[in-house]
């Protein structure tokens, strides 16, 4: 298993990240998932998503899951 | 209920007449109809917009739209409620969002329309890059 | 602006479709259209409803709505406002009343169409009478 | 010239008046061209126009004027 990343919209094309998998035994929060798909800070209006809904960085992650990082929505 | 997201054009005015009956709801059980209907300026913010991609994140969007849309229709008494967004390729003129609340009266198919819409803009996982005219220029809407 | 009274059935949404070109707006000039329609319900107060005459005051209702009207366009700026209402013989199902307001942006789409029925709702000179299925009776409605 | 007075919806049926017309020398309020069509009181949810326009009963009318009585309004 592992846990499967998705990059959205600006941010996709900033990281140069589209999809990513990470190995669970690295990454216990969404925070250590986004540190190991890029060495950039999270930036302060970044959304996260676990599993399809809203999350905070300090979010607990498990095998598994499916962590998105995001910027602001703008629908509609 | 009925959402899609639909990556093709569509015509949200013939969408509204039809659905009542295509969920078997008689016309005579309602008595109020509101209707949001969003569609792309050739415009925003001063530049003149040639077209624009609407990207989303197929799986969460859905979700989210489905469990307001549920949430909405037991808080205002909904008879019923169809939601249509648009992605892909989008020019201007053409629609982009259309969310149509049926109840029996006028206050709750107002509220409820405009709950649904005031949620999908800020919630739901859309996001749009504009191209402008005269340039090769591309940008991200309204990033905040 | 177009307001009229109409004796004979009407199909809201093929009106909201064309009114934009009817009035020469481009479709890219706004980005928000908020409508509501009115129709006949076969049910009011637990009984079963089979016509309903609606009657009007010629010439002070028109009056009424197209000064709201002109006041609704400029306190919300909007691009556009169709107004229709039927009068006369109406069967459950009918269409009664249309508000469309347009403009760049939803706010201001949803808040003039609203304000536009409430006051169509609280001051235009329509008065409605049932006639009530498998009697003779007929009776005016919610006269406080 | 005259004062025009018209009557809708139940008050119409209520008194079995539609339209009449009022000698201005009768009255000068649109209260004295209610006591003009009819002896009963005016009901507590009656509403009155002027040319068109919502006025109270004790408002002024002129010769010339159109003068109307009627229940709440109801439409939409």
């Amino acid at each position: 298993m592992a846990i499967s990343v998705k990059v959205f919209a600006s941010l996709r094309e900033d990281l140069g990240v589209d999809r990513a998998r990470i190995n669970p035994s690295k990454a216990d929060t969404a925070r250590q998932v986004w540190q190991q798909i890029t060495s950039r800070e999270p930036p302060g209006n970044l959304l996260c998503a676990v599993n399809h809904q809203y999350v905070n960085l300090d979010s607990r992650v498990r095998d598994g899951d499916e962590v998105a990082f995001f910027p602001p929505v703008n629908g509609g | 209920m009925l959402i899609e997201i639909r990556p093709e054009p569509f015509d949200p005015w013939a969408e509204v007449s039809i659905h009542p009956e295509r969920c078997g709801v008689e016309a005579g059980s309602f008595g109020a109809c509101s209707v949001f209907v969003g569609s792309m300026r050739d415009f925003n913010l001063g530049d003149t917009v040639h077209c624009m991609e609407l990207e989303h994140y197929e799986g969460m969007t859905e979700k989210l739209l489905a469990d307001h849309a549920g949430a909405v229709i037991d808080r205002y008494g909904l008879t019923e409620l169809l939601i249509l967004h648009r992605v892909g390729m989008i020019y201007p003129g053409d629609p982009i969002v259309l969310v149509a609340a049926w109840s029996a009266h006028r206050a709750e198919a107002f509220d409820g329309c405009r709950d649904m819409m005031e949620h999908l803009k800020s919630r739901a996982t859309f996001w749009k890059k504009e191209s402008l005219e005269d340039t090769a220029e591309q940008r991200w809407v309204d990033n905040r």
